[in-house]
């Protein structure tokens, strides 16, 4: 874990989602499904967001703007620097057979980076709308879905399951897949284990996601 | 001039970085029983801070002792204990089992139900059960927290910390419905500062023991106003979650700021607030930390 | 919904348009004597709010009783009447000598050296001296204000005014001396939303009488919040020194906020934070104001 | 007073200080020796300035950086807007009959209005160094002194003294010229009697400076 201010190379709109680079200086890029903090310019707190991307020398983070920290970040243009401090947490585990990515929505945001990793794997997505699925092409090998049609519905049996996506999205994995990976979410004010925010129930007990997670086995 | 964390707002064990470059580390606070701590959302950005309802989450005393403790020893630095309770007699058995720390007496979290017991009874209970250094963390949420300043300080508080975060808000964007799940929090970060000066600024002149100034710090200017106000030492809280360099960034800027200031030490500004024309020291007399 | 002034925060003489763009104009506390105030600096700004130390200048009770309430009655709105005193008989002496007004008891100003009688006490007293409507301008500098609010009620208030500023200080940046000359002040504007927002929130639960929400309102949408929070008005305080045009521009954005999310009237929207999951209402009363 | 959202027209540097201008919309410019308050960008309050200059359908200020708020409003730039009241307050009586314009510092903001109406009578402007003094071509007919000379003591007698300065300046001028009128300062929140926060002792008693003042009788 080590902070840096990177500067902002490029912010390109795919779909409703930005697709954020940074230079990444001195920071390791870290493993799929780790997270970075980042500075939202003008907010108390920095935000998590997974490496979508990570080319050398930089760091890639698609972004969707639902609130004020990612508006903020959203807003970032060329030239901007920002504070950045990972990587963080622990990601996906690559050592799979018959890997599977499914993401749903901004979930997709870590997978581009897995599927770089495990050589471009299938991977099945799911989006809103038309709009929102012209993220899909960030990830090879996509077999796409749209609403009212839900990932897990189309989802194939046999795989080892890589999921990110929305929490009802990753329950319905969990319990077709009990040996899935997912990547879950929670509000994070650190994202290093300092502030106890971001306790989720592991196991019967609240823990915290960003020191545990935020991938954690399914069952 | 120690610089120390928040209670609550940095965890030695898993980034010791961090804490090493502070002068001791504070522990989250710990109460007699394991506590899971309220459910989430625990915490909310605000605009110009924070709240947080995490509510004690802490492995209870017993394990504290057992297993973690034990560890944060080998880490080396000095450490404070944050003691919590729900009644004179759980402090006092807490800081009983003690050793070679100082302690802090968390007398002040929003985020549990109970009402606290008078501030002062427990610092008795506990002075009666530990000769150790014993800090009293008070709340700012007093009509006069400087009465509870003097009421510690004469059941045998040897120093204040001040101060703990004041009751907030907030509502969800989209629903207009409590951000936290427990509805209200601890509020903490910028917006605090103006109310721990206020604090430090009150308490300094009532009472005669140093006191740890903390709320709102992001820079060594803030940190040199509390001392300024009165503090002997200062706490980073809130700013460690988006800087966890800032102990070393704060120390930085504080000497830069106190020598263009002319200070040859961070400590000979401490209670310059309180100085009349004439430049001498008002009733300002609380001791070297 | 009505919007109001904070008090203290508007002179509907020298400004009578910026009160005729409010639905009842609250005057400045009037203590039984006439009072200067506070020596100047009486105001600071901080990062995100203000202090002042005005210290309830005024001119005293038989002075605005004789020249100054005949002077904004000419002026044809509803008035509500801020009475301030140091002991409860003279908070009585005034609510008695007045008629065809609000009443808010201002039982929190931070900026006199003498410490508030018991709050009920007071409202006790006025209670019985008038017919009056009476609301009871609270603190949040308290453990829990709903305790207070409960024996306001009890005591015979009709309504709540939450909340009046909290203490805190600031240092000029230059000298590090309090920028205010009394040292510390009122604590008002944007970082005190979190906080008004609690004290309303928890007070809406705790009592079934109507609140006046205030502190660090902005906009419509801060305006909704306090509203959803539980209070049935909503006061404009520091606002209005940056935006004397603030009470049409609040209404306005008010009715857009409402609308935007479905309710009829920001009325209907009062209360909403304490929704449970099934869409009910859990346990708020607040009576309309 | 009426309050407007105003465009910056430019900012131009005179020495330590800025003389912005804006375009004056809706606003009546006043009399010399008003004010208005200017929103200082990122600030809670307004800042208090005196016109120093209102050209055809123009205001412009003459601004000193020293704090938070100047400096945000000296960063300004063509093409910002802020929003601004006023006029405010009570100017200069401009039924005078010697006019003596008396400055000091940034005191001399407001009188490059005053001598433009009074159709350039004799002024007599001090100053910290050259530097601040590059300001004195704002007003023709200007002597200038430099410290350690005072304007004070370069003051001729039998004049009618419009003065602005530092306190303890106006308190000189008050002490040699009993009928001069003096424009004060006091910090303020509102600029329109709301707050109470400008109480300055006006004939012994605390009155609000922005309603009574800022310029007020000497004696
Ligand atoms: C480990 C981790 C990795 C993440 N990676 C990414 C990423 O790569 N890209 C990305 O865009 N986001 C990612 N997120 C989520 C992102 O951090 C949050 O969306 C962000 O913190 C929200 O901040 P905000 O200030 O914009 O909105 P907030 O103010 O926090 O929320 C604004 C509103 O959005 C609602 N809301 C909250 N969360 C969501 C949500 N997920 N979807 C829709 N509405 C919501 C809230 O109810 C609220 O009304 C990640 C989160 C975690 C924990
Ligand atoms: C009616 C009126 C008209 C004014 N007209 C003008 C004008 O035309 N141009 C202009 O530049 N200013 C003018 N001023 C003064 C100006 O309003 C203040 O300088 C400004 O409000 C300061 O805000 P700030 O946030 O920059 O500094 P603050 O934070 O308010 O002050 C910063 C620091 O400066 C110090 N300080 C305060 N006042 C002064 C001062 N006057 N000189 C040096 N140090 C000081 C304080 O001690 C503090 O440490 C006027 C004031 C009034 C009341
Ligand atoms: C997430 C969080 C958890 C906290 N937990 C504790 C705690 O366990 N015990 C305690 O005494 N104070 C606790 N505090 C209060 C801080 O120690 C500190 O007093 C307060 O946050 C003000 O400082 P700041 O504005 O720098 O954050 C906590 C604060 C935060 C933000
Ligand atoms: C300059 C100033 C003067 C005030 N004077 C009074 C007063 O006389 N009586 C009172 O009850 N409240 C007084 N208040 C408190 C306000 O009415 C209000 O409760 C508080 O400012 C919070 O609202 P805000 O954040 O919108 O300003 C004053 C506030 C300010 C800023
Ligand atoms: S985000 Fe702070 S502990 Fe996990
Ligand atoms: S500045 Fe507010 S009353 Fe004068």
């Amino acid at each position: 874990m080590k902070r840096a201010r990177l500067k902002v190379l490029g912010n390109e709109q795919i779909g409703p989602y930005f697709l954020i680079r940074v230079g990444c200086g001195a920071l390791d890029p870290g493993c799929p499904g780790q997270f970075f903090m980042l500075e939202a310019p003008g907010r108390v707190l920095p935000r998590p967001m997974s490496v979508c991307l990570a080319p050398a020398g930089e760091l890639a983070f698609l972004i969707d703007p639902i609130g004020p920290g990612t508006r903020a970040l959203c807003a970032l243009e060329p030239g901007d620097a920002i504070h950045v401090l990972g990587p963080l947490g622990h990601g996906f585990r690559l050592d799979v057979e018959r890997p599977l990515l499914v993401g749903g929505g901004i979930g997709i945001a870590p997978l581009p980076f897995v599927s770089e990793r495990l050589g471009a794997p299938p991977a099945l997505l799911g989006f809103r709308s038309e709009w929102h699925a012209e993220a899909a092409a960030l990830i090879p090998n996509a077999e796409v879905v749209i609403e009212p049609t839900y990932v897990t519905e189309a989802m194939p049996a046999g795989h080892d399951v890589l999921a990110c996506g929305p929490e009802p999205m990753l329950e319905t994995v969990r319990a077709l897949s009990p040996d899935a990976q997912l990547a879950w979410e929670a509000p994070m004010a650190c994202g290093y284990g300092a502030c106890y925010g971001c306790a989720v129930e592991i196991g019967g007990e609240l823990k915290r996601l960003c020191v545990e997670g935020p991938v954690l086995a399914a069952a | 001039m120690l610089l120390l964390n928040g209670s609550g707002c940095l965890d030695a064990l898993i980034a010791p970085d961090v804490a090493r470059a502070l002068d001791a580390f504070v522990t989250k606070t710990i109460t007699p029983l394991p506590r899971d701590g309220n459910a989430p959302v625990r915490i909310a950005e605000t605009e110009h801070g924070m709240l947080n309802a995490i509510g004690l989450a802490n492995p209870g005393r017993e394990k504290f002792l057992d297993e973690v403790l034990p560890h944060l020893r080998e880490l080396g630095f000095p450490l404070w204990v944050s003691v919590g309770g729900f009644a004179a007699d759980e402090y006092a058995e807490t800081c009983a089992a003690l050793d070679d720390v100082t302690i802090e007496l968390n007398l002040s979290c929003p985020n549990v139900d109970e009402a606290p017991e008078s501030a002062a009874e427990i610092v008795g209970a506990c002075r009666a059960a530990t000769d150790l250094p014993l800090y009293a963390k008070l709340s700012p949420a007093a009509w006069d927290v400087a009465d509870t300043a003097r009421a510690v300080e004469a059941a045998g508080a040897d120093g204040l910390s001040l101060v703990n975060t004041i009751r907030g808000l907030s509502l969800d964007e989209r629903t207009l419905r409590p951000t936290l799940e427990r509805g209200s929090g601890g509020y903490s970060g910028p917006a605090l500062k103006p109310i721990a000066l206020a604090a430090v600024y009150a308490c300094a002149r009532a009472t005669t023991i140093p006191i740890v100034g903390m709320g709102g710090v992001r820079t060594g200017r803030d940190a040199l106003e509390l001392i300024a106000a009165g503090a002997s030492a200062v706490a980073l809280g809130t700013v460690l979650f988006s800087d966890p360099d800032a102990p070393l960034r704060v120390r930085t800027e504080l000497d830069v700021e106190r020598s263009a200031r002319g200070f040859d030490s961070a400590h000979d500004a401490r209670g310059i607030a309180h100085w009349t024309d004439a430049g001498q020291r008002a009733d300002v007399h609380a001791n070297v930390l």
